[in-house]
């Protein structure tokens, strides 16, 4: 009975963790830059594929340890694409209106899927969870895979690390100020240009890393990019404009609500996202943690 | 002077217009069916494209959800077929139309009260996500494999009646509806209710401080571009005899206002300019298999690179330059 | 604490009016009453809530507690739209006009809000230029501010003195009964804040219209103000003709010595 | 590990046939005596489905060479026109107006249902004939049958029978069943053929009834399945139908994996995942897992068609496994060809003519086209998986030939089709 009633709770919080560690870089890139950053999705998915050719490369048996340290070198260099991209389309767009940076994003989309199919074909993939993660621990009748247990708390330290960056170091209060008034920080001496590069950089780092992480649970092919971009959209502005804590809450509202919705009303899976989204934009349109910037 | 401004503005759309329907016309005359067809799509991407940014160029409001707007024209069209035969055709596309308005009247009055920018559109991208799976559940519509079995009507005008299936009967039916549509936007955008629009686009409070009502304003700007796009839709339906919920895919709504950012926002015809060169990349690069997302992304990128005023504000820019009449300012002042 | 006069024939009444931001108490009970055909002018240092008293009365925001009235109708919680078919008409500290269309379309708009506001509904045109009395009106309206010759100039290209005077002209052309100017003289140099009070005080007299104005400039408030209100943190602290302003003890405990007001 | 021919499959395609016999086509003038038969082939060619579409124009660029090598049709070499319909009806349409247009009528190929019954309503106006060589949809058939129709290919009521015939027979302890099944048409036809043939077969085989349960339902192309395995997990069956196919299986087999959905399950069974599953998930298939297939090549050794397809393949793609669409888009090239010998001509009401009954060998052996409904009659294929210790990790366990005799329905071209035991 335990699974009846909890399943769906721990299903929706793993659903909502995994759509977080999407949402963080998008959030951040979003909550600085006010870019909307439809590629984002294809470079997670980059980050995705470079994790499967280094584990095919250097791990065959992959170990947790292993496994981490992949997604992060695969996060390192998506990073470094970001700073190509902030270069080439970022900057260059920054004076004119946020609508030119979407196509923009759009069409980094595109190339980013081209790119992956024609680097690493177009064949499904997948790889194994490493042995460590691989179990499930049962309560009752309730399993859980520890692999899910993992990717929870993954996104709960990821949150709490960014919220501890942002509320309680230097780095954190000047992002915030930035943010909330970028002329203002160019006034105070803060290389704004410099910043936003970072920002960029960290936050395709995140997609990066994101792609590697979750890797185990999702089945690769060239249209991993568009797959999470829409429910993370709904996260980031049903959490208020860009802002961590925000993005954070929302992804479990509203993907606990599906996977319950999903549950009981079996014919029509995957509509309760978007219902929930749009009732909690008409009933919070200033979003779910009003007002803060980050 | 005025009058003047107006009527030239008047006599050169007009003269454009007239030059796009005549190679409209002589199309099939001239190509092969493969270019019709691609035309007579590209015609109703027109009207798609214009009343998107008679919502986003000419009021401001951002929609996500556009396409959901066209699904719904389609497959309400397509049902109203299927059920009751008997209705004259032009009456099913006009209802058709009026229920996307309705729609977009219910969703309006509910979305407008407050929630304006970015919010109206991730809204408009999450009721359109409901529209696409709801579509592809529903049995009664084919679910995902589409609403199959539409035929081409037949319309009797009094005088005579037109079989639309024969020949090349539905696509001409096809360009006299955009055309209406079109010149129905175009009169919109350049009359009374275009210049509140307008006022309303370029500053809302300062609108409402003329004693205009921005929130009925809006909500008229949005239920017009869906009604348009409702019709659209259910001129798509018959023509290719098929309807998918593919049609309402965010993927889908992301097309006008890639036409619209592309060909400019400013002008009438940006979105027109922006669906054209849409149409002949695609057409261009259908054969260049696995590399037709690369070439389509690249060339979208350097576009908006190189003219960040998309393709007409980009030529109008350096047509100001060469005549070095007016000061040029830095870049075009872009107004969202 | 309230010096509410009792005058004749109140157009617009505000009572106890309260209004906080999360963080602020900005008005903390404002009573004031601005009869027809008053010069009003509400004064005060920076951060005093001249801005946002002003955003409650035309309606850009709502109080939170307490009244507005106006001729009598209690317009509390009334939009700005509809409290400008009432008779409102506003300008804003930095002039607010359509930046991206012609002098002459901003006025239309205004021209053709105003046919709307009261009710007339013009014939039904295909044409979509305006029809020919809303030419005429609009020709008049420019005349009126000496902007006839930069009609078809791009708002955006108009001097800081102009956008102004176009600004003024879009409120004329609604003929509010009540106008309403935030900081008319903001901004301008001397010169040009001296002939912008003689446009207000020619275009008062001739409409005979009710004033109401936020000012820093004195000799602005003086030259133009037949009733002058000073908002203190939040609260009216007096209220009378510019020389029983000056007067007013309390006026002058608070205020000298402590470079308050602002030239 | 898997198909790495993706990558230099696509160079070559390219250089060979896309770009040049596609512009190419413009330019040359037609219907010489001596100038190429014009094949147009539609398939996914970017999109979604790439991944099978490039199946589909491996196997038709074999059959051109190989017909061509041998001397043609007629006198005549066969050229291949390629078309990308990007899974997506309006593009799949305006591909067939284009062949059309530039005067290639017979078409072949088209991997979506959605595809195929949007072109299947525009082909009589243009003089244009196409032949299926995947999409299963019954209503093709059936509802949407056009006379301009033809499908060379099983379609999903004959093989989800023959799956059912096949678990019935080698699994008689296992009597009830259920599914996961994307909330699709497919998926729902599919489901339905499956039982259909379930409440058949298992009765006359075994002399008992059978227990079916209610599916559990799907969203299509979810990334997340632990709800529907939680539920599965709860069933009290011994049979799981795992209508959720392709890369959504891969995605739904490995969030299982934690859970032991594999081994609660006796038997296992996949409508038509091919190799994808196998391929991506390598050590981690799921063992015994039975799956169909258009064509299994080991099916057919001995078979001069089959082994000749299958080296040639392996020699241009170095890939040792091909998947069915290679062999039915080889297959739909055979049958052109034999119906355009039969008729003398490439008129398309001839060449309609022709392929009504026709009858011609191919890659998994004899096939006839039925006149009334234009629905061929041939053999399914399915085969089992398992994982293995070896370099690819998995390994195929067993493969099985099912004849179509009684599988499919009666032709009743134009009348949707009528389930004779499934009644819900």
């Amino acid at each position: 009975m335990l699974a009846l009633f909890l399943g769906p709770l721990f299903n929706g919080l793993f659903t909502a963790m995994v759509v977080f560690l999407f949402a963080t870089g998008l959030t951040l890139v979003f909550g600085i830059l006010r870019i909307l950053n439809f590629a984002h999705g294809g470079f997670f998915m980059i980050g995705a594929y470079l994790a499967f050719s280094l584990v095919k490369t250097f791990a065959s048996d992959t170990s947790t340890i292993a496994y981490i340290l992949i997604s992060i070198v695969a996060g390192i260099v998506v990073g470094l694409c970001g700073l190509v991209v902030e270069r080439l389309v970022f900057r260059p767009l920054q004076h004119v209106d946020e609508a030119y940076s979407l196509i923009a994003t759009y069409a980094l989309l595109l190339i980013s899927e081209g790119a992956v199919k024609a680097i690493w074909g177009v064949s499904f993939h997948s790889i194994m969870t490493p042995a460590a993660l691989g179990g499930a621990l049962i309560a009752g009748d309730l399993v859980m895979p520890v692999f899910a247990i993992f990717i929870i708390g993954l996104g709960v330290l990821c949150y709490s690390l960014l919220e501890w960056i942002l509320q309680h170091t230097a780095t954190g209060k000047l992002m915030k100020s930035v943010a909330s008034d970028p002329w203002m920080a160019g006034m105070l001496g803060v290389n704004v240009p410099r910043f936003y590069a970072w920002i960029v950089v960290i936050g395709f780092f995140l997609a990066g890393l994101a792609g590697g992480l979750l890797l185990p649970n999702q089945t690769l092919s060239p249209n991993l990019a568009s797959v999470f971009v829409v429910q993370a959209f709904g996260v980031l502005i049903v959490g208020g404009m860009g802002n961590i804590r925000g993005t954070f809450l929302a992804s479990i509202l509203l993907c606990v609500i599906d996977s319950y919705g999903s549950v009981i009303f079996s014919e029509v899976p995957g509509v309760f996202f978007y219902v929930a989204m749009a009732a909690m934009l008409l009933m919070r349109p200033q979003g779910l943690i009003a007002g803060a910037r980050l | 002077m005025m009058s003047q401004a107006s009527n030239s503005t008047w006599k050169r759309d007009a003269a454009i217009a007239a030059i796009i329907l005549v190679v409209l016309v002589s199309l099939p005359f001239v190509t092969s069916k493969g270019i019709v067809f691609i035309a007579g799509t590209l015609a109703l991407h027109v009207v798609f494209g214009l009343s998107w940014n008679l919502m986003f160029g000419q009021t401001g409001l951002v929609s996500f959800g556009h396409a959901s707007f066209f699904a719904i024209g389609g497959y309400a069209f397509a049902w109203a077929a299927k059920i009751a035969p008997g209705i004259h055709p032009l009456l099913l596309f006009a209802g058709a139309g009026l229920f996307g308005s309705l729609v977009a009247l219910i969703v309006g009055i509910l979305a407008l009260r407050r929630s304006i920018g970015v919010y109206f559109a991730i809204l408009t991208l999450a009721l359109s996500q409901i529209v696409y799976l709801l579509l592809s559940y529903i049995p009664a519509l084919g679910r995902e494999d589409g609403f199959t079995g539409i035929r081409r009507p037949r319309l009797s005008l009094g005088f005579t009646t037109i079989d639309l299936a024969s020949g090349n009967n539905y696509y001409y039916f096809m360009i006299a509806m955009c055309t209406l549509l079109a010149v129905g936007l175009w009169w919109v955008m350049h009359g009374r209710m275009g210049r509140v629009f307008k006022s309303i686009q370029q500053d809302a409070e300062r609108a409402a401080f003329l004693g205009i009502d921005v929130q009925a304003y809006r909500l008229r700007s949005f239920a017009i571009a869906s009604g348009t796009t409702a019709i659209a839709g259910a001129l798509y339906a018959p023509w290719l005899q098929l309807l998918t919920p593919e049609i309402a895919h965010w993927t889908f709504s992301a097309r006008p206002i890639l036409y619209t950012l592309l060909g400019g926002v400013q002008s009438f015809w940006g979105p027109v300019v922006g669906a054209v060169v849409f149409a002949v990349l695609e057409y261009g690069t259908r054969t260049l298999h696995g590399l037709s997302e690369i070439i389509i992304g690249s060339i979208l990128l350097v576009v908006v690179l190189a003219f960040p005023g998309g393709l007409l504000g980009g030529l109008s820019r350096l047509r100001k330059r060469m005549n070095r009449k007016t000061i040029v300012t830095a870049r075009p002042e872009i107004v969202r | 604490m309230t010096l509410h006069d009792a005058t004749t024939n109140p157009l617009l009444v505000a009572t106890n009016v309260v209004k906080d931001y999360p963080s602020v108490k900005v008005l903390k009970g404002v009573n004031l009453s601005v009869a027809e055909g008053d010069s009003f002018a509400v004064i005060g240092p920076n951060g005093a809530g001249k801005t946002t008293l002003f955003k409650v009365l035309t309606g850009e925001v709502f109080a939170d507690r307490g009244t507005v009235r106006f001729e009598g109708d209690d317009v509390t919680r009334m939009p700005e739209w509809k409290r400008v078919r009432l008779g409102f008409g506003r300008s804003f500290q930095v002039a607010r006009v359509f930046k991206e269309l012609t002098t002459q379309e901003n006025v239309v708009i205004a021209i053709e809000a105003h046919e709307r506001n009261t009710g007339r509904r013009p014939a039904r045109r295909l044409a979509c230029r305006p029809s020919p009395d809303v030419r005429e009106a609009v020709e008049q309206t420019l005349l009126e501010v000496g902007l006839i010759d930069k009609r078809d100039e791009p708002a955006r290209l108009l001097s800081h003195g102009d956008k102004k005077r176009l600004e003024l002209a879009m409120s004329l052309a609604l003929q509010p009964r009540i106008l309403m100017l935030d900081e008319p003289t903001a901004g301008m140099s001397p010169a040009d804040r001296r002939a912008a009070t003689e446009l207000i005080a020619a275009i008062r007299a001739r409409h005979r219209m009710t004033i109401v104005l936020t000012e820093h400039d004195m000799e602005v408030v003086f030259g133009l103000a037949s009733r002058v209100a000073v908002l203190h943190q939040g609260a009216v602290i007096a209220t009378g003709t510019p020389a029983e302003v000056r007067d007013d003890a309390m006026v002058r405990e608070i205020y000298l010595g402590s470079e308050l007001i602002h030239a | 590990m898997s198909n790495d021919f993706s990558r230099r499959q696509i160079t070559k395609s390219l250089a060979a046939f896309g770009a040049a016999s596609a512009f190419g086509s413009f330019t040359r003038p037609s219907f010489a005596q001596s100038a190429p038969i014009r094949l147009g082939l539609i398939a996914p060619l970017s999109g979604s489905q790439e991944v099978i579409g490039r199946y589909q124009l491996a196997g038709a660029t074999i059959a051109v060479n190989q017909i061509n090598q041998a001397g043609g049709v007629l006198g005549r070499k066969i050229e291949l026109v390629t078309r990308d319909d990007k899974a997506a009806p309006a593009a799949g349409v305006a591909a067939a107006k284009d062949l059309a247009g530039n005067g290639v009528n017979l078409m072949f190929g088209v991997l979506s249902s959605g595809v195929a019954l949007a072109i299947a309503p525009t082909l009589q106006a243009d003089k244009s004939v196409l032949v299926v060589s995947a999409a299963a949809a019954n209503e093709l058939t059936h509802d949407q049958f056009s006379p301009n129709v033809f499908r060379t290919a099983d379609h999903a009521y004959s093989r989800q029978r023959a799956l059912a015939k096949l678990v019935a027979a080698d699994y008689p302890a296992v009597s009830d069943w259920t599914a996961i099944n994307p909330q699709t048409a497919i998926g729902t036809s599919n489901w339905d053929s499956f039982v259909d043939g379930m409440l058949q077969f298992y009765p006359e085989l075994n002399k008992k009834p059978v227990t079916i349960t209610d599916p559990i339902w799907a969203k299509f192309g979810a990334t997340d399945y632990k709800n529907e395995i939680v539920q599965l997990m709860r069933s009290k069956s011994e049979g799981l139908y795992c209508g959720v196919y392709g890369g959504d299986a891969v995605t739904m087999f490995g969030q299982a994996a934690a859970y032991g959905l594999t081994k609660k399950f006796k038997v296992l069974v996949d409508p038509g995942s091919e190799f994808i599953i196998a391929q991506a998930m390598g050590k981690n298939t799921p063992p015994g897992l039975w799956s169909g297939f258009h064509w299994f090549y080991g099916a057919y050794k001995g078979h001069k068609i089959n082994d000749d397809l299958y080296e040639t393949y392996v020699k241009m793609a170095g890939d040792k496994h091909p998947a069915g669409y290679v062999g039915e888009a080889h297959t739909s090239v055979l049958a052109y060809a034999s119906a355009i010998q039969k008729a003398g001509s490439t008129d398309t009401d001839k060449v309609i003519a022709a392929l009504e009954g026709l009858e011609f060998d191919s890659c998994k052996g004899m096939r006839k086209i039925r006149k009334e409904d234009h629905q061929a009659i041939c053999d399914i294929n399915f085969v089992q998986f398992g994982p293995d210790d070896s370099e690819q990790g998995w390994k195929i366990t067993g493969h099985r030939v099912i004849k179509d005799e009684g599988l499919s329905e009666e032709p009743s071209p134009g009348q949707p089709l009528k389930f004779l035991y499934n009644k819900r």
